[in-house]
């Protein structure tokens, strides 16, 4: 499956990507997992690792680890917001 | 019930005026401002200079629509707005007004409270300030999950 | 911090401007304004055409400079602005704006309808409606004593 | 011991006045005294007896009916303020 992944705020400059089009291996369909899988790339990628405080969309919503993610949906990584 | 995302900035009274324009059953309109401070924002180092907001086009608009829609179904509400800044901004720029008009000024304020708690810590949203050692990004607020946290009881 | 009685009306824009003018420590200003509604203030009979509202010449005043003060001593307030009309209104007219200015929004809202509350129940102004049936005096409403007195815990 | 007596809104119009000024017997020295004194006038003046939702002010703050008078004191009568 094929999804496109946005960056943004500080996780988009410490990466150098404000976004990209992956290929999913079979084994990657959660957020959860799709965090391990950027993150195996190592260096600056290890800002998606576990226990970094990362948030989540897929398609423009708020999401958990356990969401399942389907072809063409549009995944988002970024901080804890800090508008308002 | 309408929601804006703009660089530009806005005109408080012709919003706050508008959210009871034209109706003689609004008895109260709450408004909430937030402004650039100057002093800290991340709560430690020098003063800003200037801030960024970065934001998510299209999930801004959703997130503060849902918003929106969730204190339409809480409380008797006879209009909202809400309208959010991004871009470059000084100290003492407006950034964020949330408007809420209802028959009850009960209503009118917790909902007003609501969205501006949920806004904090669901619109994404992202400021970046200038200070004399650089750029940071401003640490989300842990005051602010708690803030949102105590409307789902 | 200052406060107005008058038979004006008065500029929610330029008042809620004010509250933060020239200072770079105001991160937050939440407002409140009252309108007067057409439909049954006194919760049945007919609509309002009309209403008067009657006060205490410098009691009037004098209670709302205590709850202002009161709100300052209660949070950390930077800017408190009270204006209270009286005289003839209109349905859809405002009545009263009350407008704080803090560094953080809890203390804005939190200080802002501690204000509308303690004015609800303290502030001497008598409201008449004009009716098709005549002028009726609009009773005291429980309610507004129950908010007032989730106050003092 | 002379006060001013003012009365307001409904009170004022049930009365028939928005003000007077009393000499007082010696035996009325709190706001509760007074009530009853005025309201022994009878007819109208019953709207200020026991039992009858009305407030108070000393020199124009609110009190209780234990409240002390003093010679020259503005006195106000009113029912239950409804403003804002």
């Amino acid at each position: 499956m094929s999804v496109k992944v946005l960056y943004f705020a500080s996780l988009r400059e410490t990466l150098g990507y404000s976004h990209e089009t992956l290929t999913l291996p079979e084994s990657v369909s959660t957020i959860g997992a799709l965090r391990g899988h950027l993150a195996r790339r190592g260096g600056a990628w290890e800002a998606l690792g576990e226990g970094r405080n990362v948030r989540a969309a897929i398609n423009q919503e708020m999401v958990g680890p356990e969401s399942a993610l389907a072809d063409r949906d549009e995944i988002a990584f970024f901080p804890p917001v800090t508008g308002g | 019930m309408s929601v804006s995302v703009q660089e530009a900035d806005f005109d408080v009274g012709a919003e706050t005026a508008a959210l009871s324009a034209g109706r003689l059953d609004v008895g109260a309109v709450a408004t909430f401002v937030g402004l650039v401070r100057a002093d800290k924002l991340s709560g430690e180092g020098s003063e800003v200079s200037a801030m960024t907001l970065e934001h998510y086009p299209g999930m801004t608009e959703k997130s503060l629509e849902a918003i929106v829609a969730e204190a339409g179904g809480r409380w008797q509400l006879q209009g909202v707005r809400v309208i959010h800044r991004f871009g470059r901004l000084l100290p003492g720029d407006r950034i964020v007004f949330v408007g809420v008009a209802s028959a009850h000024r009960g209503d009118a304020f917790a909902a007003c409270e609501f969205i501006m708690d949920y806004l904090k810590t669901r619109a994404p949203f992202w400021k970046k300030e200038d200070t004399p050692e650089g750029g940071r990004w401003v640490d989300a607020r842990e005051a602010d999950d708690s803030a949102a946290a105590r409307w789902s009881d």
